[in-house]
């Protein structure tokens, strides 16, 4: 009983631990990155390369004054923060980072540092949890009580339901052809060699549904070229321009936290997890675990850089053609994709 | 009794939370409240072993349809509405006196059936997961499924055609 | 998750909390004034059903020979919500109508369909 | 033709559905005539053949199902036709006596528009069928068809002049007052049904004759209920009243219809039912009387009639008298005889009668007629020959049959039949007298009609003509059956040699024998001598003759006119009464119609206007309304009072239900 709690709080820490290291490390590749894009230095100073650059930066958020405007509920607006980066923690615990290969410690089994390993219902979970990021949004635009954060949280809640819908029925080919809602299922069925030659991965026997989701989650994660709720051009700063200091540095915490989760996501669903491509490897013993979780990792990574890539590559959508793509398009194409899923599964292609 | 704990937590959330959905004159702390209320449900539903219930009560409920609730007040501007029980005295005594009633006489139902039934052992049936609830949507009630599509895609139609407004 | 097996509630206490939501949201239906507010309330009406619902799904699914009815409440239960969706979508959008006609949302201001 | 026998009156329905579809596209006379003519002329053909199969082989009966047409309970009703004696001559001369009138009217409704023209061989046509389907019908619903079916044709073409009031009105008369005799039959239907369970004559007649004392009282209540519709069909005492009006149809419908064919379906129902009348004295007394009543009483008020239709149509009222009395003693087989002459000579008489009219253009009154004898010979010497017909001089067709039922009167009462002997002596001399009247009043035509001088105006009398061939054609045709249609019932049992008499021979299977004798109710045959017989053929030749020579003596000559007018100033009030026709219109008025008017207007202004209109519908409709107005405040508009209301309903449901 007592091993099993304190399994369970390690296994948290550790989640934590690698989640929250993630986001200075991203924050420096996103600088160091954009430079990198418009051909300029970018952070260079703090440390070799600017790597310390993002600690300098935290220590700096926290040190400054916590300014509350008058005029915001006060309840809500302290709350926003806080629910966004709670909401980023709790839909990691579902995702596994690694194979369960029946390891034990101390007599008891550690599932390979997942928190929640073999939930029946885990993308429905994750889906749950996900469907939350769009409160913090809302709630910070409504009670900063300022026009520029109210549009920004209005945009943010019309945004993240319409996608929403086309993200969904991209996840249902998915669910169809793996025919289970576990997570881990979900990538051992993407082992092996697809039609002989390709990697059994969802990415190449479901590309439109690939494709839907990953623009589904730049949309989700209110990231260029969808990061209308911000949109520093129009709205300041979007729901958070009147945020500062530690609530400021929450909202951006979560928001990089919440590009994580989105990437281990489409890993899972769609890159095969921990599968590698054309190597069938069983992932046994400690060693299996640390390889099946550095093979998780670089996939993350890789599609970490992606979404700064793409951030610092495309302009923003207008908000009608942002609606329009996720309504009239994304929704057909997804459904599109449905069909081909049931009808090659009905054929035996899958 | 681990889990009647965590049931007894959960049902009072529901309630405190069920009353702070109505009284207070602040829309915004109602949804809100209403959405904790939700996650209680979802709780509840998760311990009696209905963890897809528990899924969908999240996903549909807080994710979709309570963020159009907190959409609707901030399109609206609604930021104070009246005081609970205001206007007609009458109105409100029989109101209350009503919902009591009504909620007295469930409670006196639960309360006889008590002694029928103790404390449940279910047996090892799960009917809680995914994959029992889609079999029974798509034969048994294959129906009643589909219709609710129509529904919805009705509901869809209604919706806009609403929203649109008279501009042309 | 917590097992099936070892769930020592008595179904009557799923049945009370019913019972007193639906108290909690009848009363918010009757007593509010707000079109929003009396949504809300329906809306914890329906949740207290969907508990109901629930309440009789869990002790039927004790026993082997009722689990088909347990399943029935359950997807009862997964109708009710797929109807309060759409309820809603419908009953804001009629309130953003009914606020563009009157300047407000209280139901009492739409009192022109009278005698 | 026999086992298609359907064929028959087939035609004839298919002859008017074209003729209306031909009138409704006002297609030109010569079509309708073709379709109208030709359906009753082939109609005719189709009758003569099955009639020649008929006798050309041994069953007596044939019927001839088609459907079932109404099966309920015990009662089981088939559309299905019957060919036996008596329907076959009736058929025969129906169908001759029909075409031949058809015929006719080609001349005589020349002159009517296209449309109107079609619809007029239309009604004639539907006539036909009707009549034809009431004959051939082989059970009593099937019969009640066509029994409907020509007095809605009598009716229609009664009110063919729609367009004036009176003719109208004589319609509506001729259908009410024979709504009442329908509803006799019908009712002899349910006794029928409830006695025999059956409507069929193969089954209830031969039960009814095998089993006398058993259906005794059934005879007696289906035999008056069925002379009820008798008597209005056949234009009887208190009934007859509507034959008079119908005269306001054109002519050859009058011979048709009212005279030849219709008229006479009281007669042959009675016939038909004779089985009935035998087992019950009673009903058959009532016959006998009402017809008996009914010759005298409508020959005394053809007497004074100047009109020359309704001279025709009084005899018509008396001659039909003539048959009941003839039923009424048992004297069948004479009375469906005398219906055949009756057709030959009274058909012939409206002929000739539409065809004076026809040359007088339209006049109708004999006063202004007169002397038309040497302008239309053939018209002439054809209702010459029919008047002495119907006046009973030897050779001619109706002295036969009269004859015959006169005899037989004779003859019930000398033999006491049934114990009434008194009062059947009684009819007989009735009989006799209406038989001097029936003498006097033809002649009286004859002689307005035909010699001394014409008394209408010139102009009349530039226009007087012979009638063309297709109105003299059947005249000369009829003419001649009232010289030798008689001949059929050729009364062989004066020379000793019955089997003479055909019709009699012919028809005697129709009187079922009835098994035993304890309501021996059988005609009184051979009840008196031989030389009685003869002595009753003198006696009414003799009057008939002196009839003759009482009207030669009134209407010729230079004192024409004289003798009568001063019998009636010496008898001003029986002239008056004769010439009122006894007031029985005017009695039916204040007795019957002005009660039954002013009861209908208290049904309408008390019962309909004011307890239904104003009490039931209006107050409940008002009392609506004011519940409405109250229960409006209801409707406050606010939702919330109606959502506390469903939340109390629930409540107080919860609550009843505990």
């Amino acid at each position: 009983m007592w091993v099993d709690l304190i399994v369970i709080g390690v296994k948290l820490a550790f989640g934590l631990v690698v989640l929250l290291t993630t986001v200075p490390i991203m924050v420096w590749v996103e600088r160091r990155g954009s430079a990198l894009i418009q051909d300029r230095l970018g952070p260079n100073r703090v440390g070799p390369l600017g790597l310390f650059q993002p600690i300098v930066d935290v220590v700096k958020l926290l040190a400054k004054e916590v300014i509350t405007p008058a005029g915001v509920r006060p309840l809500l607006y302290i709350l926003a923060p806080a629910i966004a980066v709670i909401v980023a923690l709790s839909t990691f615990i579902a995702i596994p980072i690694g194979k369960d290969s029946g390891l034990e410690l101390f007599g008891h089994a550690v599932n390979g540092f997942i928190v929640a390993p073999d939930l029946n219902i885990g993308l429905l979970y994750v889906f749950a949890i996900a469907s939350f990021g769009v409160y913090p949004l809302l709630l910070a635009g409504w009670s900063s009580d300022n026009k520029y954060a109210l549009l920004g949280g209005v945009r943010a809640s019309a945004q993240a339901i319409s996608y929403e819908i086309a993200m969904i029925i991209a996840i249902v080919g998915v669910l169809m052809s793996s025919g289970t809602l576990r997570l881990q299922q979900i990538v051992d069925a993407q082992s092996g060699v697809w039609m002989g030659f390709l990697p059994h991965w969802n990415v190449f026997s479901q590309p439109i549904g690939a494709l839907i989701f990953m623009v589904a989650v730049f949309a989700e994660t209110n990231r260029l070229p969808f990061d209308l709720p911000e949109a520093d051009a129009e709205l300041v700063a979007g729901y958070h321009t009147e945020y500062s200091s530690i609530r400021f540095a929450a909202f951006y915490m979560s928001e990089y936290l919440h590009m994580t989760v989105a990437a281990s996501l489409v890993t899972v669903l769609f890159l095969g997890g921990w599968n590698l491509p054309w190597i069938d490897i069983p992932f046994e013993g400690w060693a299996g675990v640390l390889l099946s979780m550095g093979v998780f990792g670089i996939k993350v990574a890789t599609l970490l850089w992606f979404f700064v890539w793409v951030r610092w590559t495309l302009p923003r959508f207008r908000y009608d053609q942002l609606m329009a793509l996720g309504w009239k398009v994304m929704v057909p194409l997804a459904v599109l994709n449905f069909l081909w899923v049931g009808v090659a599964m009905a054929l035996g292609y899958m | 009794m681990v889990v009647t704990i965590i049931f007894l937590v959960a049902a009072a959330i529901a309630v405190v939370f069920a009353v702070l959905t109505v009284v207070p004159r602040d829309p915004t702390k109602n949804v809100l409240s209403l959405v904790i209320m939700s996650f209680a449900m979802a709780a509840v539903f998760a311990i009696l072993g209905m963890d897809f219930l528990a899924a969908i009560q999240i996903i549909v409920y807080s994710g979709a349809v309570l963020v159009l609730f907190l959409f609707v007040i901030m399109l609206l501007k609604i930021r104070r509405i009246e005081a609970l029980g205001s206007g007609r005295p009458v109105q409100a005594l029989l109101g209350a006196l009503v919902a009591a009633g009504i909620g007295g006489m469930m409670l006196v139902v639960a309360g006889l059936l008590l002694p029928l039934q103790g404390a449940v052992l279910p047996g090892a049936v799960e009917t809680g997961t995914a994959f029992p609830i889609g079999r029974a949507l798509l034969s048994t009630h294959l129906f009643a499924f589909e219709f609710i599509t129509l529904l919805l895609v009705a509901a869809i139609v209604g919706a806009v055609y609403l929203g649109k407004g008279e501009e042309e | 998750m917590i097992p099936v097996e070892a769930v020592p509630i008595p179904y009557t206490w799923v049945l009370a909390l019913s019972a007193v939501l639906f108290a909690v949201g009848t009363l918010g239906v009757l007593l509010r004034r707000n079109g929003i507010a009396i949504f809300l309330s329906l809306e914890i009406m329906l949740n207290s059903a969907n508990l109901a619902f629930a309440a009789f799904a869990f002790r039927f699914a004790s026993d082997h020979a009722t689990a088909a009815a347990a399943l029935d409440g359950q997807v009862f239960i997964f109708f009710v919500i797929a109807v309060a969706a759409a309820e809603a979508a419908v009953g804001l959008a009629l309130f953003i109508v009914l606020f563009r006609c009157k300047g407000s949302i209280d139901v009492e201001r739409a009192n022109i369909l009278r005698w | 033709m026999l086992g298609s026998l359907w064929l028959i009156p087939i035609i004839c329905l298919a002859g008017a559905v074209f003729n209306l579809a031909l009138g409704i596209v006002r297609a030109p006379k010569s079509a309708v005539t073709l379709v109208g003519v030709g359906s009753v002329g082939a109609s005719t053909i189709a009758t003569y053949a099955a009639l020649w199969d008929y006798l050309h082989q041994p069953a007596e009966v044939i019927v001839e199902p088609y459907f079932t047409w109404i099966s309920a309970g015990v009662v089981n009703v088939n559309a299905s036709l019957q060919l036996d004696p008596l329907s076959a001559v009736m058929t025969a001369f129906v169908t001759l006596v029909g075409f031949l009138i058809h015929v006719y009217s080609i001349g005589y409704m020349h002159s009517e528009t296209d449309a109107g023209y079609a619809r007029y061989f239309a009604y004639l046509n539907l006539f036909m069928f009707s009549m034809l389907l009431l004959v051939l019908g082989s059970n009593l619903p099937v019969m009640f068809v066509g029994w409907e079916g020509v007095g809605l044709c009598s009716y229609l073409l009664i009110g063919y002049y729609y367009d004036k009031e009176w003719c109208a009105a004589a319609g509506k008369k001729a259908f009410i007052v024979n709504r009442i005799g329908d509803l006799g039959f019908l009712l002899a239907i349910f006794a029928t049904i409830a006695w025999f369970h059956s409507t069929e004559f193969t089954v209830i007649f031969p039960a009814a004759a095998e089993h006398p004392d058993q259906f005794a009282g059934a005879a007696t209540i289906i035999g008056l209920l069925l002379f009820v519709g008798a008597i209005g069909k056949s234009a009887q005492i208190p009934l007859y009243v509507w034959l008079p009006d119908a005269m306001a149809g054109p002519t050859p419908v009058s011979a048709l219809i009212h005279a030849a064919t219709m008229v006479t379906a009281g007669v042959y129902m009675v016939v038909r039912a004779n089985v009935f009348y035998r087992l019950s004295p009673t009903a058959m007394l009532a016959v006998a009387i009402v017809g008996g009543v009914t010759a005298i009483f409508a020959a005394t008020i053809g007497l004074v009639q100047n009109d020359i239709k309704k001279v025709l149509a009084y005899s018509t009222v008396s001659q039909l008298g003539y048959m009941f009395l003839g039923a009424g003693v048992g004297a069948f087989v004479a009375a469906i005889f005398h219906v055949v002459t009756h057709a030959f000579f009274k058909a012939c008489l409206f002929l000739g009668s539409g065809s004076v009219i026809h040359a007088c253009g339209g006049e109708q009154d004999m006063r202004t007629m007169g002397g038309l004898r040497k302008h239309m010979p053939i018209t002439y010497w054809t209702f010459l020959a029919a008047t002495l017909a119907i006046s009973g001089i030897p050779i001619f067709a109706g002295f036969f049959s009269k004859d015959e039922i006169l005899a037989k009167a004779y003859e019930a009462g000398a033999a006491n039949l049934n114990g009434f002997g008194a009062t059947y002596q009684l009819l007989w001399y009735l009989g006799l007298a209406g038989a001097l009247l029936t003498a006097f009043y033809m002649f009286r035509v004859v002689y307005m009609t035909f010699h001394g001088s014409f008394r209408g105006s010139e102009e009349t009398e530039r226009h007087l003509h012979e009638s063309p061939p297709s109105m003299t054609g059947p005249l000369v045709i009829l003419g001649f059956l009232s010289i030798v249609g008689g001949f059929f019932g050729f009364p062989g049992q004066l020379f000793g040699m019955s089997g003479l008499n055909l019709i009699e021979r012919f028809l005697h299977p129709i009187i079922l024998p009835i098994a035993a004798a304890t309501h021996g109710a059988a005609h009184a045959e051979h009840a008196v001598g031989l030389e009685t017989e003869w002595l009753l053929v003198a006696v009414s030749v003799g009057v008939a003759v002196l009839g003759i020579v009482i009207a030669r003596r009134f209407y010729l000559g230079p004192k024409a006119f004289v003798l009568p007018r001063r019998l009636a100033e010496r008898l001003p009030m029986v002239h008056k009464m004769l010439l009122g026709k006894y007031w029985v219109d005017e009695m039916y008025h204040v007795l019957i119609v002005a009660p039954v008017h002013r009861m209908a207007m208290i049904c309408w202004k008390v019962i309909d206007e004011l307890i239904i209109d104003t009490l039931f519908v209006n107050g409940a409709a008002f009392s609506v309304e004011l519940t409405g107005d109250l229960l409006r405040f209801t409707t406050t508009g606010n939702v919330r009072n109606y959502v506390l209301a469903v939340a109390l309903a629930i409540f107080a449901l919860a609550t009843f239900l505990w």
